[in-house]
């Protein structure tokens, strides 16, 4: 009798278990005017988070705006968030959960190209439009196995192709280039190789280094030795700021020294200190509201944007921030003239012109689900602690 | 030339972080054989104390150094109070296990009081870097070399000549002979622990100004300084010194002349080969790593 | 295989071969379906892990590096050299395999913190080798449009579909090694975990089967490897590092490591955990995750499947004496 | 090596200068000597003499700094201890090492190790050979726990049984893998005057089934009583040798156990 009673309590126990889930997730009553659901799923914390946190604040923000004004047509927008914590599988499970459990019909996000593609093939299955807030070209294409993927920020191929017309202007010919290993350094380093023939750049030294070494002096002296006529960095985080610091420290400002956009955030030029001076980076223009010139299309929503997230979050805004704008405002567009239906959103997002947005002017089409060109970039150069236009 | 000499300074700048993260293993690993997970941590929450005292409250920067290593000697003191010792079964895999929930823990902690973004220091001497035969060497490298000497120094000083130093050193060795002579063990570890915190707090305030210090950078510094910890001989701290240059440099050189990717890798290779081959590390001897009973 | 696991095991198989269709009706918990095939997935490695941590008693920190190995050997085979997932599976477990095989022969002459040390070193190099192959791995960008699975020509794309083919394999699992413990091998692996020099002097040739548990947890990881790969058809090396070694290991811990009920049960607990109840807690998630282990570690030694066999005095351990299978 | 049928090998056992050095302390110096078969061989000495060195020397746990150890005229002194147990020597601990967890049953199944081969996939498939070779381990361990008698505690737990039992288990794990030569350390410790008797009989009863015993013990009566052979070791050396009753009233042998008169 003793062995059988054992067997028992385990299967009572799951039991009880699976009981535990059954109502611990059945949710409340039904809210009165049908809210447009919004899906929305970041890298909040985990190495990524400085992409997901200002991604989440700015969504939120955009949400607040709008249901303040009544939301869409009297449906109040219910925005529900998920944080992947930069791990695929984690934002693999998020995107379904959103998917089957709160039936969104539209998502943006993930913030990382990693986890934006470990999500696409569940997109194109469920067939529910996403807009991923991240760079990679790979996301949207080939557009065949994309039609239900969108993407906000810039292709790296749109920065690098900025970067090189700048230089090519400037007469470079020889170009040093360190990336990051991981996945924002793997794709701009991809981007910069393939690129480089076509300006006839030719790339003298291709260093690499991880996202928490402690110091690039190494990289950087071998690079020294490469006599490049300008360097190219392309990193998020800390090693971008070490890379200024050691580029400076090293004696090497006569080379000039190129960031990539993930530069753009206003807390990295008093981290960098004065040796970030003379520093160029191709940005987008939500970076650079003040000094744009008035004429600017984008100004006026770039100001406004600014203005509320710092008023709300007392911190300076980031580019990263900007992505998330776009894409719950496109998403918000989408179901003001269409509704909640995923394919109409779909549809709707693949029409959609001349969208002003933080990160440029959106023309999607259905070759092309980015929308964006190196027009919607500036050469920017940091002077006196602060952007400006580059010379 | 000026290569060489410029992979070498940065190296052994970097090296001299993972010797002394290794003392804070050999500290704690001194008196109890446990491998404290956390110790990445200790480092961690050190240059982030640095950060607050001169940061927001503006304190002077010998000042929040001192401070920050008193208080993270409090969270190892904490830490073994009431976690280690709460310590029911004590099997090296529950140890394991409870020092990584306690960094995974420290790391959380850090995150909601520092947030996400990296944090820098003022360098200790102002002023740009030093160039000496076409090597640029930093002010604050030599504050590094300069006070991780003056640590080690202490430590074998204190382990050798004071009495508390020879009790602890009692306690590894056999704890129940030592409690037989009155040698308060509780007490030994406890210090123990924080003798490691405020070792670690002293190399993240140092390291700082060099590399800036974010919420989860303690887990690679703690995984370096175990590598150097091991390739000197565990419980060594002049070991712990020579072995963690000689890893900072064979990582600076690997970067410098192989490839920069598998910078890491050489170092952890240099682990695996010093367990494998000489586990009781450079300096360390045979019969002492044989008899540590695990 | 005793008359109590024997009941268990059909218990459990009911359960789980019920689970999608009591979960699909309710909105609510529909995507719990999901979550069980990772459970699933992350049951194979933590059997694994727990015949060589539970009963051998050997610490691993590399059981995320393994599964790594067999998920991307998969995404190459199968999406750079056209080869049918079926077929790369088994390259994948045999190249994992070598490896553990390889590295084990050193390490497992160390013991305690040492083993743990040499395994966790072992796993943060397979992920920067990862990292750095960027021309075969696709490196931190990671490696996409992998094929998915098909069985018997149909295409498994469905959840509920990869649910059993998952589990099926899981149950498998468990059935070899319950055989295995329940026989001179199982014996002799407690025996190493118990007192290794008298298991030695009694004859049983200590080291060559501590290598070869450590070979066969490799195995089943890369087992589970394959079928991650053809789940998520996207690789990136940030999936197979330090942390999921450690999440492994806590899996094993919090379910208890004298049984691999106890994997299994701390698996799908941790998973849901992980994924899917710490949600609530948003921003805490870390805090609460770190404070969970540590209360397991401190309090729980045995883990939780101890909560269920704490009948009274220790328990005597049932061998019946005719033969299960008799 | 077949064995002529008449003429048994001269010794079981010879050791043939055996040293043992730890670092700076020398557990053995120069040790040789020979054990006919069949016999009940004690090693008697102070502590401190190497008595426990000289077993794990012969059984492998540690290699003999120099000198050579041979088995049934094989040399078997570079060899694992797994690799001497399936020669056919056996031991018993002077710390009981039981596995404490498992059944009683199951420590001897352990036994039987050395004696079966099935291995992982033989086990994980259940392949015919494997269930047949379960059914012998099973009822050969059954019958070594007759021998001692411990048959009732099948399936206690090994940890939970008193000193005595467990002496007793130790050695019916021990004679479970079928040895031509048993060493037992200090079986006697710690036991009580019945217990110390019913050992004597178990160790006798074992020799006589023709296995060679080797006795470690400081129960001079049990040594006395029961022991064809004695060898007495001091600091590692060789002092004498003899039968009991030659080596009892040896002076030498007195001084060393009882110091200078």
């Amino acid at each position: 009798m003793k062995r059988l009673g054992s067997s028992l309590t385990l299967v009572v126990l799951v039991g009880i278990l699976l009981g535990v889930l059954w109502n611990f997730g059945v949710p409340s009553g039904v809210d009165a005017a049908e809210p447009y659901k919004i899906g929305a799923v970041f890298s909040i914390t985990g190495p990524a988070s400085f992409l997901g946190e200002p991604e989440k604040k700015t969504a939120e923000m955009v949400v607040a705006a709008v249901n303040k004004q009544g939301g869409i047509n009297g449906h109040p927008i219910e925005l529900i968030v998920a944080d992947d914590e930069s791990d695929a599988t984690k934002c693999n499970l998020a995107v379904k959960k959103l998917i089957k459990k709160d039936e969104v019909p539209v998502i943006i996000g993930p913030s990382t190209s990693g986890n934006s593609m470990a999500v696409v093939s569940v997109a194109e299955e469920s067939r529910v439009p996403l807009i991923s807030c991240a760079a990679s070209y790979k996301i949207v294409t080939p557009i065949e196995s994309r039609q239900w993927v969108f993407k906000v920020a810039g292709s790296d191929s749109h920065v690098v192709e900025k970067l090189f017309d700048y230089m090519k202007a400037k007469g470079i010919q020889k170009l040093a280039i360190m990336t990051v290993s991981d996945g924002f350094g793997a794709s701009g380093r991809e981007e910069l190789l393939r690129l480089a023939p076509e300006y006839n750049i030719t790339i003298v030294a291709d260093e690499r280094y991880g996202p928490q070494d402690t110091d690039l002096s190494p990289q950087l002296t071998k690079i020294r030795g490469a006599q490049p006529q300008a360097i190219v960095n392309w990193s998020t985080g800390p090693t971008q700021i070490l890379a200024v610091k050691n580029w400076h420290d090293l004696g090497m400002t006569s080379i000039p020294l190129y960031q990539s956009h993930g530069f753009g955030s206003k807390k990295n030029i008093p981290l960098a200190g004065p040796a970030a001076e003379g520093v160029l980076l191709a940005l987008a223009r939500v970076n650079i509201g003040p000094i744009l010139p008035d004429t600017q299309s984008q100004k006026k929503v770039i100001m406004e944007y600014t203005k509320a997230y710092e008023e709300q979050f007392k911190e300076p805004i980031s580019s990263f921030g900007g992505h998330a704008w776009d894409a719950t405002s496109l998403a918000i567009a989408a179901l003001k003239a269409v509704g909640p239906d995923p394919a109409k959103i779909r549809d709707f997002l693949e029409k959609t012109q001349g969208f002003v947005g933080m990160h440029g002017i959106f023309n999607f089409s259905p070759k092309d689900h980015n929308g964006l060109s190196k027009n919607d970039l500036e050469m920017v150069v940091v002077q006196k602690g602060d952007w400006a236009l580059a010379p | 030339m000026g290569d060489m000499l410029q992979y070498s300074v940065s190296g052994l700048t970097v090296g001299v972080i993972y010797a002394l993260v290794a003392i804070g293993y050999n500290v704690i690993y001194n008196v109890t054989e446990i491998i404290n997970f956390a110790q990445g941590e200790f480092v961690m929450l050190g240059g982030l104390c640095a950060v607050f005292l001169v940061g927001t409250l503006h304190l002077p920067i010998s000042v929040a150094f001192f401070a920050s290593i008193l208080a993270v000697g409090v969270i190892g003191f904490m830490m073994e109070r009431f976690v280690i010792r709460q310590a029911r079964d004590v099997t090296v895999l529950s140890l394991i296990i409870i020092t990584i929930a306690i960094s995974i823990l420290l790391k959380g902690t850090a995150m909601f009081c520092w947030g996400k973004d990296p944090y820098s220091l003022p360098p200790f001497s102002p002023g740009g870097p030093i160039l000496i035969g076409g090597a640029a060497i930093q002010r604050q490298a030599f504050w590094v070399v300069g006070v991780s000497a003056l640590v080690v120094i202490c430590l074998t000083a204190f382990f050798r000549r004071s009495i508390y130093g020879k009790a602890m050193l009692a306690c590894a060795d056999n704890p129940n002979a030592a409690r037989m002579a009155g040698i308060p063990v509780r007490q030994m570890v406890l210090l123990s622990f924080v003798l490691s915190g405020a070792v670690g707090a002293a190399a993240g305030v140092i390291i700082t100004p060099i590399s800036l210090m974010e919420y989860d950078r303690g887990a690679m510094l703690g995984l370096k300084g175990f590598g150097a910890a091991v390739l000197g001989g565990l419980g060594q701290f002049h070991g712990a010194l020579v072995a963690g240059a000689l890893l900072g440099l064979a990582e600076s050189f690997c970067a410098g002349y192989l490839s920069s990717g598998y910078k890491d890798a050489v170092a952890l290779v240099l682990l695996l080969l010093a367990l494998f081959f000489k586990p009781e590390g450079l300096f360390g001897s045979k019969e002492a790593a044989g008899l540590k009973k695990f | 295989m005793g008359k109590r696991n024997w009941g268990i095991f059909l218990g459990t198989l009911v359960i789980i071969a019920v689970f999608p269709w009591l979960v699909k009706p309710v909105k609510a918990i529909s995507h719990y379906l999901d979550v069980m095939v990772f459970a699933g997935i992350f049951s194979l490695v933590s059997i694994g892990l727990s015949m060589l941590m539970g009963y051998a008693g050997q610490v691993s920190l590399a059981q995320a590096a393994f599964f790594g190995i067999g998920a991307y050997t998969s995404g190459i085979l199968t999406s750079r050299l056209g080869f049918n997932p079926w077929a790369a599976m088994p390259v994948g477990i045999l190249a994992s395999m070598l490896v553990a095989w390889l590295l084990g022969i050193p390490a497992l002459r160390l013991k305690g913190h040492y083993l743990a040390m040499a395994t966790l070193g072992f796993g943060v190099i397979v992920t920067i080798i990862l990292n750095e192959e960027v021309q075969w791995t696709g490196g931190p960008s990671g490696m996409g449009d992998i094929p998915s699975l098909s069985v018997a020509g149909v295409k498994v794309t469905s959840e509920m579909g990869y649910y059993y083919v998952v589990w099926s394999m899981v149950f498998l699992a468990l059935l070899f090694c319950f055989h295995v413990l329940h026989s001179r091998v199982g014996r002799a692996l407690r025996a190493i975990h118990e007192e290794e020099m008298a298991a030695e002097a009694m004859g049983v040739p200590t080291a060559r089967f501590k290598i070869q548990v450590f070979v066969l947890g490799a195995a089943f990881a890369a087992l589970a490897g394959s079928l991650y790969t053809h789940y998520v058809t996207f690789l990136n090396p940030a999936s197979f590092n330090l942390m999921w070694s450690i999440r492994f290991l806590l899996m094993v811990m919090v379910g208890g490591m004298q049984s691999l009920w106890g994997a299994l049960l701390g698996t799908v607990l941790m998973t849901f955990v992980g994924n899917e109840w710490l949600h609530v807690f948003a921003e805490f998630e870390i805090l609460v995750y770190g404070a969970i282990l540590l209360v397991v570690a401190l309090l729980l030694p045995k883990g939780l499947v101890s909560l269920i066999s704490l009948g009274g005095s220790p328990r005597k351990v049932r061998v019946p004496l005719t033969d299960g299978s008799s | 090596m077949t064995e002529t049928k008449n003429e048994p090998p001269p010794k079981i056992l010879e050791l043939h200068d055996v040293c043992m050095q730890f670092g700076g302390i020398t557990a053995l110096k120069g040790l040789s000597y020979i054990v006919p078969p069949g016999i009940i061989q004690a090693v008697i000495g102070p502590n401190g003499a190497g008595k426990t060195t000289l077993f794990h020397c012969i059984t492998g746990i540690h290699q003999p700094t120099s000198g050579r150890v041979y088995f049934q005229g094989v040399e078997i002194g570079g060899k694992l201890p797994h690799q001497i147990a399936a020669a056919g020597i056996s031991r018993t601990f002077q710390h009981v090492a039981l596995f404490k967890s498992m059944s009683v049953l199951e420590n001897i199944m352990v036994g039987r190790h050395c004696r079966t081969h099935s291995g992982f996939w033989a086990t994980g498939l259940r392949f015919a050979g494997m269930r047949s070779e379960e059914k012998g381990i099973r009822t050969s361990a059954l019958s070594h726990l007759e021998f001692v008698g411990l048959s009732d505690l099948a399936h206690q737990q090994a940890g939970t049984l008193p000193l005595g039992k467990q002496k007793m288990l130790e050695i019916a794990r021990a004679l479970a893998t079928d040895p031509r030569l048993i060493l037992l350390d200090e079986p006697a410790g710690g036991l009580n005057m019945r217990e110390t008797e019913e050992l004597g009989e178990l160790i006798q009863r074992i020799c006589h089934g023709g296995i060679t015993v080797m006795l470690v013990e400081h129960d001079m009566n049990l040594v006395m009583d029961i022991s064809d052979q004695v060898l007495v070791l001091h600091y590692g050396e060789f002092l004498a040798a003899g039968t009991p009753r030659e080596i009892k009233n040896r002076q030498e042998v007195i001084e060393a156990y009882l110091g200078e008169q």
